[in-house]
């Protein structure tokens, strides 16, 4: 999906914007994939009624969102060699990462992981920027079989994340070195207000939507 | 006084319009975004004696207009609220703020009270009496007339501030316990909280709240709120502060003419961060529409028949 | 018996879709727009052992996704009903259907059911416990264990058909209500009734509602009727028949998972003359999508943790 | 408000539609003012939220409508010279009526009421069916000054109306004839099914929406 508008608010890459729907009481958060000029662009994978009604508008919509929410991702600790690691709706923000790290002149290593080929979306978009790319899928249907912790490289300076929790955990494990990991909650209001998405973390606790939605390798605590 | 001011319990507000507990936060959010000084006051996060987490998430559900939410009073506890959120707030609002203390047992919100009642910017107190009891079998106070009475007294017991109750919906009678709080001294009556709901993920076939069930608010609930409202202001003689799915002008006025003195508005701040506002706003144009001249004199003055 | 099919207190349904009372008539009107037949069953239209007119109009009042209406019980009366209503209903309908009974004393609701029960096309009673109890203070029978125990008594002594008791959702305490109706002898528990509700018109600063107040029902209500099937079904082991604000394919599943054994659809038939045609047909898709093979094993499914 | 679709349900002049509206739940009852071919003509006036929406529609926008609502008109006894009252938003159902008794070849006397000269509208549409036309206006600014009871003509054979309350109060004891009421009501369904618009009658209880909207002068009970 592409928006034009005021985009002046967006400012990290990982951030989100929130879209208020028709015959919808809260808002869809979906994280910014790319920003250029007054364009926006999202990518979001139908899964409910209120994706499947942003699916079905016509080109021309107008919608009120909110936007520059969360903290984004942090690129100081990035190195050299960054490794960004997206899996399946985690994929877009990565984007805008690559580009951002791509522009300070780091080597950006990228791995994308889905369930089958058929999943695989935005591969070439990475390429094109100039990145590394390696794709896993869990079915062996394209790249390397298995998951993105199948797929990493040998080396990499820092790492930032986003994807599924159980993606996150096998991460969590394999990395070898420092990361940010961006997260998902069910949001009341998304901008620091409800308390609705908060978490425990080892530095107290934090909004997903304010202080995060990424976090710090280090801080975080695993539910069980 | 302009045509949007009322007076609750003796303090003049500039209009009625109050952003409603755990909506809020501690106002500075909201500060960022506009100059919340032009809102009639507005109350702050549930404050409990020790600081809580809350309830596991997901604490969030949506529903047709409206939203379900177990936030479980995640706050830092009084002590934290007054030496580091209550000096932040004062930077950006400069008006008496209302103080929501929620508690487990009477001694929970006599002991809140009497702190933040040493607060000279904390203009009313308003005790939520929603919470369960946990002396008292895990119903809440708010679902007892003798519980809520308890409260109220004990709290008015340590402040000199107005005292507001804030109440239920989950109940059979709320004019009955309305009363029981006036009786015990309450000098207003806020309402209403939200109303118990749940919905199920079909995916997972779990609930979508953590916490099983949670509290429903948004417009859906506004029709039971101002009905409420009504029960309430024909039950007592103390002030009443008017809330549960406020999202228009018309809503305000509406809850005025049933009784309320001042309008809470809830979950509308997490749609639309400019909803108290636009509201603010948008009263001046709605009263020309219904030819009301100033807002006090709507007070209470639904005719019937 | 196909993938839809439940059993709803020994009488077996073609699928769990029930018109709720006082939005279907007698069903011929419907009758006259789609074979009704294809429905499980239907609740006829709230009988009283007199004619009632009802409440003065205006009747209906618009809410946020929902409306609020204070018919006030108008019907012929139970003598008319079994000699006029029940033989044009036999001519569109031929399955068993629910005759709903409301009363305003205990004798009442007895007499009416006595002659009800004579009826061969009637399978259940639904005895609505909402109404005001004239001889006790003009609280409903719905908001006190003891007098709904006592509705449903007197009506199992004149009946050997299904009992089921219709709860009022005006109430502190649902499971505890269920509970009573459940040892004084009901065979099942249908919820809920409409919430009370208000709306006040800012032209005329009356309430929309003729009688001030009103039953709020649609699908702003349906987190708090979830809720309540929810308590209830943990709280007895009769069938449940769940309503409230059900208006899609999703909101039937939701209900059956949270304990209910049929699910009844009101203010939506209103709206769309066609709404619970489009249920019946729309439900296998629906199972499909969340992998549920036979309706039935859905009651009750709803996991924790 | 023209809309085209099918329109085989409308039988009677007097009739009406239910319109659903997104965002609102209840459907907005409104009169048939005309309905030639496949296009129905609908009149109303902004008063709230659902007749403001529906101004603010763009053209080609879809409804959905129930259809043939009601009772509406009983020709059979309106004679040679049959009166059509018509006051305000009660003045499209007599655009129906009249073209119906004009090809019954009847002489057709048509009395609009409204309150000031900038109401007045369908004049030079009844005056083109041929009807006999009187504008009342409360102000005078139009026509005769005052009710459409100061404008009734001297010879008629029955009567029809619809128009607000206190005009249909003041037609009862004015008219001479016999005659019929279209009455409005606040509606649940306006098809019969949830008795929201009951009104006693001499006849026994009436649904407006079903039964009516309209009810014979000899019927008619009025409230106090
Ligand atoms: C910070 C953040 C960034 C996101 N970025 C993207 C993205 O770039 N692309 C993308 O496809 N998806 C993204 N998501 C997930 C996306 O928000 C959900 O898929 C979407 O809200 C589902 O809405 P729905 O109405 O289709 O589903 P429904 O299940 O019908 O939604 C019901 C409610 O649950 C909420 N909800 C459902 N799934 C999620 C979820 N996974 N996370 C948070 N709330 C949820 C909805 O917002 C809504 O309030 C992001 C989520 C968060 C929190
Ligand atoms: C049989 C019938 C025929 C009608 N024909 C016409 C017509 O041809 N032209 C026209 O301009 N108006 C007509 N009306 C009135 C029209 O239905 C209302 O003006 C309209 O529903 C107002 O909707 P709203 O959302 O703008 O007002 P709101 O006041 O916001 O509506 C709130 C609720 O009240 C109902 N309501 C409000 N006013 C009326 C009313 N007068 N009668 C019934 N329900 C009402 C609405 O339908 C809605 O449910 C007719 C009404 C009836 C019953
Ligand atoms: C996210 C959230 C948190 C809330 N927290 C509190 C609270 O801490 N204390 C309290 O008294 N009410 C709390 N409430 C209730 C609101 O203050 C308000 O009474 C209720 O939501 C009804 O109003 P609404 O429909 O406008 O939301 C909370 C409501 C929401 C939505
Ligand atoms: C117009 C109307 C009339 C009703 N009449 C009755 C009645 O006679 N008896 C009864 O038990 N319930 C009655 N109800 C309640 C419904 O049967 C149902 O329990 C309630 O409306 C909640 O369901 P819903 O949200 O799907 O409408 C009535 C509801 C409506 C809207
Ligand atoms: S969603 Fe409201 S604080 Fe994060
Ligand atoms: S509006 Fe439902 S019966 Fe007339």
């Amino acid at each position: 999906m592409l928006l034009r508008g005021d985009t002046s608010a967006v400012k990290n890459a990982g951030e989100f914007v929130n879209i208020q729907l028709d015959g919808f009481y809260l808002r869809r958060p979906i994280s910014v994939c790319d920003v250029e000029g007054d364009v926006l662009t999202l990518i979001y994978k139908v899964v409910g009624k209120g994706t499947a009604a942003m699916s079905a508008m016509p080109e021309g919509t107008q919608l009120r969102l909110l936007t520059g929410l969360g903290n984004g991702y942090d690129l100081t600790p990035a190195g050299d060699e960054p490794l960004l690691v997206g899996g399946g709706v985690g994929v877009p923000p990565m984007y805008l990462l690559a580009k951002r790290l791509l522009a300070q002149g780091r080597t950006v290593h990228v791995v994308l992981g889905f369930n089958t080929a058929d999943e695989v979306f935005y591969e070439d978009e990475f390429r094109a920027l100039g990145c590394d790319v390696t794709v896993a899928t869990v079915d062996g249907s394209r790249g390397v079989k298995g998951f993105v912790t199948d797929a990493l490289p040998s080396h990499y300076t820092y790492f930032y994340t986003c994807g599924p929790m159980p993606m996150f955990r096998a991460l969590y494990k394999a990395t070898v070195t420092s990361g940010q990991f961006s997260f998902e909650e069910r949001m009341g209001c998304g901008f620091g207000a409800c308390m609705g998405c908060s978490c425990k973390t080892i530095t107290g606790y934090k909004r997903i939507c304010k202080d995060g939605p990424v976090l710090r390798k280090e801080e975080i605590l695993w539910a069980d | 006084m302009g045509r949007l001011s009322v007076n609750l319990c003796g303090i003049e507000l500039d209009n009625p319009i109050i952003p409603a507990s755990g909506t809020f936060g501690y106002g500075y959010e909201f500060a960022e975004i506009y100059d919340i000084n032009l809102l009639g006051t507005f109350s702050f996060k549930g404050t409990t004696r020790d600081p809580r987490f809350g309830n596991p998430t997901p604490r969030i559900a949506e529903c047709t207009a409206g939203m379900i939410n177990a936030v479980g009073l995640q706050n830092p506890g009084v002590d934290k609220v007054i030496s580091e959120e209550l000096p932040k707030l004062k930077k950006c609002f400069h008006k008496p703020v209302m103080a929501n203390v929620s508690g487990f047992s009477v001694e929970d919100y006599a002991y809140t009270c009497a702190l933040l009642d040493k607060e000279p910017q904390v203009g009313w107190l308003e005790v939520n009496v929603s919470c369960p009891n946990v002396h008292g079998g895990g119903m809440s106070f708010g679902t007892d007339p003798q519980a809520a009475a308890e409260v109220v007294a004990a709290v008015k017991a340590v402040t000199k501030k107005p005292v507001l109750v804030k109440l239920s919906p989950n109940v059979t009678d709320i004019a009955a316990i309305a009363k029981a709080c006036e009786a015990a001294g309450a000098d207003g009556i806020s309402l209403i909280n939200t109303l118990l709901g749940m919905r199920i993920d079909l995916k997972t076939r779990k609930p979508v709240i953590a916490n099983t069930m949670g509290g429903f608010s948004g417009p859906a609930i506004f029709p039971v709120a101002l009905r409420m409202v009504y029960q309430v202001a024909n039950a007592v003689n103390i002030p009443i502060v008017g809330g549960g799915g406020v999202s228009t002008p018309e809503n305000v006025l509406e809850m005025m003419l049933a009784g309320a003195t001042a309008v809470e508005v809830g979950a509308q701040n997490l749609i639309d961060p400019m909803a108290c506002k636009k509201l603010v706003e948008e009263l001046p144009a709605a009263m020309d529409t219904y030819k009301i001249e100033n807002l006090k004199d709507l007070i209470g003055g639904v005719s019937n028949g």
